[in-house]
């Protein structure tokens, strides 16, 4: 399809090789498994292929198509049409990571321009460059601590209030660690429970991390000052997972004196797509700039003395420590980063406050109008930025089905993740919601009002 | 020209993007939550769009330029891949939503898994990790599962060739493994002796690349295997090379357990300046149960008239949830496409040309360059990059001289075993027109390193900056334009 | 909402102006004037408009929802995704016209280019930089043809089958001068009529320009071979209004020996988009290079012998000869040549010809099987290229609102422009209407059958 | 460097985008009509994307950089726009669907005409006009029809300004008249005793740019009108300097008749390296009917819970059609957009930061150039571009050495009233540190002249070219780069 050769060109280049035809040059792969059959479909031109997923795009329902009150850590915001112009540019879109700088300044600036971004939205001093997801920082940010106490410390705390898929690949990735103990993100006790609470408590001289999320899971604020200032009485880390959209209104995460930031960029002018490529954000102070995962871009001076950025402190990373690195990341995200990057430049200091107090005020008249609906409460215990948890007094399933029928895309089923949390539901309101949607959401909840 | 800083053009006031007033009646936000400044720049949209447009101008390309970056696959990356990830209702489709509301994203990943199957040879495939890197850990950690699962638990280390890309070592590090090099042998194959010598009770494994980095086909791989397995072992593939075996041979048949895809490199899809990749993992079938949580899978199958009903399954002993949500799903749709595009023979053409041009480059410039594996290579080939005439000069000064002739230099310095290395990989996409150009512009600095090596040692001349000062980037470390006064 | 000024900036700015307020720098508008009420809605953010035309577009129902046989002059084909990535570049799209070679070699030599493929595809010596679209280029190459014979030639022939909307055109831009006679294009004779019939007998020694179509507004295709030796041999110029896409397939409009070529470069990779921007093609023989109106880019060299592109021959323009400009045409339609330039250079030789095939084979097939259904019959009485007429049992009305009903686009009803064509419909099929499509269109016809 | 042609590049059987094979019986083409050769180029899609792409970075653009370009209102064109005209709903729409399938689009165009009417103060607009210069013609052919209408047949002329742009003459050329000059005075106003010498029953109408192209508005205008008026003729506006009355003043309402629109210029839409552009003409209520064939309207007014049915009708004397189908429809979208972003008060702020930051370019310039009429300007402004110590520097070599500073020139020898003109209109969209930047760049030349002139003649030295040969271009006559040879 994109193959350029000739049959002339291709016979001219056979003869300068010195084989007879194509197949020749195969002859190191085993005969017997040489050339199979693939069972592919028949190949398409670019206009039958672009019908089918027309087709296909068109099958689902997505939030363009139903009012969305869905959140549970991928965010529906409004993304600025400049954003996609930049990154649709070739010459950032078709680079590859830049190993060169000569000839990749553009790429190398625009990623230290994010790690000052993401280190002044956190509160934090030094950034890498991304990484996959929030998820996968926050299992990053885990093995950071292990490493940085030299498996003398086997203890991580992370708080049940994280992220339930963040905590699950956090087991994940430390699955090798045999001395590793993950504690404190019991799910069967009362959800509802402060991490400052159940927490604080359990930290000891063998721990290595706290793990704790702002705004939590559920959506809720803690000042984590004090359980922070408990950590590192005892010695420990602290890493606060965010949301950076609400760092545009609430106090950064770097206040509370956290070691590591981490947290998934997605709400940061990125598309849903179905849940990825998203944005994983790691922040350090610091301190540990030399024990952070991924890629660093510097700035530095050329022979001219040109100002000019390079990737440095390369000496952490795989393809220079092999075994002995920080992390085997190599290929990040860096297109999301520079989208993000372009994001934050665009709203600005004005416009990152603008979206979060939209998304905070819009949230706070849904769940005061929901929580006036006989049947349904507000169950969140504590303030919130913009998801709340519902009491509902049916099943979330039942109720989602019913509120598909009004093109409403309901909340997150707290009851998949926390068996205690029947009939709970979590609702996450942005900038997208109009107040329209939000009436239209609380009347067909009150088809269950229990009045 | 050093373009400012987004911090440097930024000016007290001035707004970007707006954003409409609450529609609703407003909560006040507890006080001790109130964050007070908020340091992010303060610039307009022709301001965005003019530094990041200017920005991007700094950068070599592949819709620019030659861009043979061994390893990497840099071929052409489709403009309909990208339109495609855009329909509103793939780019908008929430991770969460009940899967009957997405029943053209889940088609779409189940077919995906299918024909990464049907292309690798391996029955079962995980969409899920994010990269090549990561699909390593996932399918380090599921050679662990599997030993675990049968109470094998002995199983401490995993063999590396010494040829193998640094995240191999990495990525079994992070899982737990002691690493073990095994050295490449005279051929480019991987030494079977030594193989041998460290096979035994304590072998988890091995991390095999074939193509391996030198761009040879292990002509031993079924021996290779073999001894693996007969230690019990199990055997990686790392796919990063898939581009050269495209129809040519499936890992699965020649007896690996487990390999990753780079979608990003065999598949089409954009680099990006360091990602998004996409790295899939397919398993034979004795490790279908422990593939990450979830797999796309059929909940009801279809009938003649009616599609299936696709959903997500939990394989049995799954290594466990890698990330969040569901993969790439963006990368996913530019894949498909392009598999979509090609067909059955398509990927054999791909692999074919690709293999076509790497023996071509070779051919052109083996009486200049010292090619330290001298046989039929696959879709690339490493040389060494010095001249016997002129020993200051290193792979480094010619990589930095090709710049100046509009090329993106070769990988250099990699894969390590090679001295002084420039690692080609000129992808199918290329046409011979340009491959002779690039062979003239490399015989010819070649020539240039005998009359006047100093065009090579202070190239490049005519890029945005030259040759950088690492070491002050590392001294200084400034990585951040603008630190908040408020730490 | 653009604008970056920031009130400390503002009142700098007046300072250094010597004024002290913005009102104070129109004091030269009438006070009873200034400052009106502009009654326009209250100002919307990026996400709201946004949201606005969303619903607006989503109120068509447009060619992506239907399938469409409807063409007359506007044409439903594939565009290559690689198309706009290209003009959607800023350095392409936020380019002023190239006055200064020095910093717009791109839009220079894409232009020469674009003249390039446009004189090989029609046959022609020379074609402009471009025009507004088919019709205007019509109007304009009868200007052209006027003042090349000094207004001694009066007389401008014009077949009925040329595109209703382009005579109609040519009679609107030519209303000032008063001598030119338009003769020719009478549609209330019998529409069907080959103008090699009709035409040919009244060129004569005052006629300055004969003007067909090929192929014409019907589709239809005719030999102009003898009919231009007619007319050259009266001392006329003949001007052929052509469709480019077909030329991949057809014999070129220069093959016929015509003076000047025109036509709507739509069908070359530029979207239906209601009826514009489109591109207005004009070419010539190079003994009226001097005459065309509008731009041309020329070779040259710079300072230093490097090859070079440069608008040239501009003392034919309005800006140089005022009054005595051979048009007053200034903006063009650039941004849409260099789209037709990107498509012609993706499909190239291959892919033109394959485009054209598929457009004849699918046209003929459907004229095959709808002139099975009984009361239907094909009546364009001549060979044609991808349109042909239908005689339908009923009125075009009729059937199109019960195609409508099936999703289908139906063809143009050509009663509205030769009222002697009750009941006849212009079909159009191109590569973009599958089998299916075409199955569809038969058997949604079939239910009027009169059998 | 210089990039081959697309002709250049071609290689004979290579295959860009492909389509599919015919799904119907085949049917032979009529021998006679048989195309034999088809000189286009043979190349990949991967040919065609980094040609173009490295054509593209050769040009000078507002997404680049600052762009005072006078009379072209060079300001930041959003974003946004070029999504929202791509939308599927109006980008596939056909311009001959019956009205009930594209009620989106005609609401949109509806709403356009009574905003622009809205605007400037006429009652009734056309949106077909293609282009200013067409939106030209368009109205002095309404001027000719409403004369002729009333039996006044003698009205032969159309006065213009010296100051004019060349279009002005031109369209009133096509349209059959003569074309008589007047004069501008010393302050940059028209002449009122040569316009009343020129004014009598011949007078058909008067076109008149207001701001003229010194970027003065003319304070007699209201005297200008009756002037004209009272002899019987109309007076035409052109308004491409509309910027500059955004919320300011309506040309209807100071007497214009007609006037035209440039959506390229005021409303954002880009200008894509010589159009496309949009010129809509709007009309006082005694020349509505005069319109191009059709104009939008509302066919079954709405109800409280219905939107209106639109639809087209025909102006009752309308000149008739001018151009295919009905206008380009793609700007208005952009036009669309970019109006209901800004509101009324957004027009006015547009007005007075245009005027505002003209203004101040010229204060910072006047003690440096020399600037003919001293008196406070609209959105641009034009001054004189030599040196009395540099004799030998032109406004050109000011011109191109701008360039070399990354700027793009000023408008040069426009009007034609100013010796060596350079015509500044900086746009509302810039920042007061570009223009600082500017203005200091300009001060800068002028101290080179005085230094270095050969600086300033052998500018630019930093573009992909220099200057280039004009006259070689006129005399060889290269127009195409290669002739097939069948000709
Ligand atoms: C041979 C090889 N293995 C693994 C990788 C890692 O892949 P990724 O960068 O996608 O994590 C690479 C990428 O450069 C590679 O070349
Ligand atoms: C004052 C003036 N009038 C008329 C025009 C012609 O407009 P257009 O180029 O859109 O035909 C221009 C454009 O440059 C102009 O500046």
């Amino acid at each position: 399809m994109f193959i350029p050769h000739s049959d002339d060109e291709r016979e001219a280049m056979l003869r300068v090789i010195g084989v007879e035809k194509l197949e020749d040059l195969f002859r190191d792969v085993p005969a017997e498994f040489r050339f199979p059959q693939l069972n592919l479909p028949p190949a398409l031109t670019e206009m039958e292929i672009a019908d089918e997923l027309n087709e296909l795009a068109y099958a689902n329902e997505s939030t363009r198509d139903l009012a969305c009150f869905l959140g549970a850590g991928a965010y529906n915001h409004y993304v600025p049409a400049a954003v996609d112009a930049i990154i649709r540019r070739g010459e950032f879109l078709t680079a590859y990571t830049p190993y060169q700088p000569e000839v990749s300044q553009g790429t190398l600036q625009a990623i230290f321009e994010y790690q000052s971004l993401i280190a002044n939205l956190t509160g934090m001093d030094v950034s890498n460059a991304s990484h996959y997801d929030g998820a996968t920082a926050t299992a990053e940010a885990a093995v950071m601590a292990y490493h940085n106490f030299r498996g003398k410390r086997t203890k991580i705390l992370m708080a049940h209030t994280v992220h339930p898929h963040y905590r699950q690949t956090v087991r994940t990735y430390l699955q090798g660690y045999t001395d590793i103990i993950i504690e404190g993100d019991d799910v069967l006790g009362d959800a509802l429970d402060s991490p400052c609470n159940t927490l604080t408590g359990q930290i000891d001289a063998n721990t290595a991390l706290v793990v704790v999320q702002y705004p939590d899971f559920f959506g809720r604020m803690y000042d984590y000052t004090e359980m922070v200032q408990a950590a590192h009485a005892q010695g420990a880390l602290v890493c606060i997972v965010t949301n950076p959209i609400a760092l545009g209104l609430i106090k950064a995460p770097g206040a509370f004196d956290a070691d590591i930031v981490v947290g998934d960029g997605q709400p940061l002018g990125i598309p849903l797509s179905y849940g990825g490529p998203y944005l994983g954000i790691f922040a350090v102070k610091k301190d540990y700039v030399r024990k952070i995962a991924g890629r660093l871009v510097g700035e530095t001076i050329d022979g001219q003395g040109r100002r000019a950025y390079v990737l440095t402190l390369t000496a952490r990373e795989q393809h220079i420590r092999r075994e002995k690195a920080t992390s085997n990341i190599c290929t990040n995200v860096g297109l999301i980063a520079l989208a993000s990057t372009v994001y934050m430049s665009l709203l600005g200091k004005h416009g990152l406050r603008k979206v979060a107090e939209l998304c905070y005020q819009k949230a706070h008249y849904a769940a005061e109008e929901i929580a006036s609906i006989p049947g349904f409460s507000v169950c969140s215990g504590a303030p919130y930025f913009h998801e709340f948890i519902v009491c509902c007094p049916t099943s979330v399933e039942e109720i989602n089905a019913h509120l598909l029928e009004h093109n409403i895309l309901g909340g997150y089923d707290l009851s998949q993740d926390y068996p205690a949390m029947k009939n709970q539901m979590l609702l996450a309101v942005t900038e997208m919601n109009s107040r329209d949607q939000i009436d239209a959401l609380v009347d067909a909840l009150k088809e269950f009002s229990d009045d | 020209m050093t373009e400012l800083t987004i911090y440097e053009i930024s000016s007290p006031g001035r707004v970007g993007v707006r954003f409409p007033e609450p529609d609703v009646p407003l909560s006040p936000l507890p006080e001790e939550f109130v964050r007070e400044d908020l340091p992010m720049p303060e610039v307009s949209e022709l301001d965005v769009v003019r530094h990041f447009t200017n920005l991007s101008v700094l950068n070599y390309s592949i819709d620019r330029g030659y861009y043979p970056l061994g390893s990497c696959t840099m071929k052409y990356n489709p403009k309909i891949n990208e339109d495609m990830a855009r329909l509103p209702g793939f780019a908008f489709s929430h991770p969460l939503q009940p899967v009957d509301t997405v029943q053209g994203n889940l088609a779409l990943m189940y077919t995906l898994q299918e024909w990464l199957g049907a292309i690798s040879g391996f029955p079962a495939v995980s969409l899920q990790p994010a990269a090549g890197a990561h699909g390593e850990l996932v399918g380090i950690l599921i050679i662990r599962a599997y030993h675990l699962d049968r109470g094998d638990t002995g199983r401490t280390r995993i063999i590396v060739p010494d040829s193998a890309h640094g995240t191999n070592p990495a990525s079994s590090a992070i899982a737990g493994y002691e690493v073990v090099n095994v050295k490449t042998n005279a051929d480019g194959n991987v030494d079977l002796d030594s193989l041998r010598a460290v096979c035994d009770s304590s072998t988890a494994g091995l991390m095999l690349t074939n193509p391996n980095t030198l761009g040879l086909f292990d002509c031993n791989v079924r021996e290779v295997i073999e001894i693996v397995h007969a230690a019990g072992g199990l055997v990686y593939g790392d796919g990063a090379n898939l581009n050269a075996l495209l129809g040519i041979v499936r890992p699965g048949d020649v007896g690996f357990d487990v390999m990753h895809f780079n979608l990003h490199k065999t598949f089409s899809t954009p680099h990006g300046g360091g990602g998004p990749g996409s790295g899939p993992v397919g398993v034979a079938a004795h490790l279908a149960d422990f593939l990450p949580d979830p797999v796309v899978t059929i909940l009801e199958p279809g009938t003649a008239t009616e599609a299936p009903l696709y959903g997500f399954a939990h394989p049995a002993k799954t290594i466990g949830r890698i990330k969040a949500f569901h993969g790439h799903f963006g990368m996913f749709v530019r894949a498909f496409t392009y598999i979509a595009m090609n067909g059955a023979e398509g990927m054999r053409k791909i692999a074919e040309h690709a293999v076509l041009n790497a023996n071509y480059l070779m051919a052109r410039l083996k009486d200049t360059y010292h090619v330290p594996y001298d046989r039929i290579c696959m879709h690339e080939f490493v040389m060494e990059g010095h001249y016997d005439y002129a020993p200051d000069v290193r792979a480094l000064d010619i990589a930095k001289r090709l710049m100046d002739y509009n090329f993106h230099p070769p990988t250099n310095y990699f894969p390590l075993i090679v001295h002084e290395a420039l690692m080609i990989e000129p992808t199918e996409t290329e046409n011979k027109q340009t491959l002779d150009r690039f062979a003239d512009t490399l015989i010819q600095i070649a020539e240039e390193a005998r009359t006047d090596p100093d065009l090579l040692k202070t190239a490049p001349h005519i890029t945005p900056i030259g040759r950088v000062d690492e070491v002050k980037a590392a001294k200084d470390l400034v990585l951040c334009c603008w630190m908040p006064d408020t730490l």
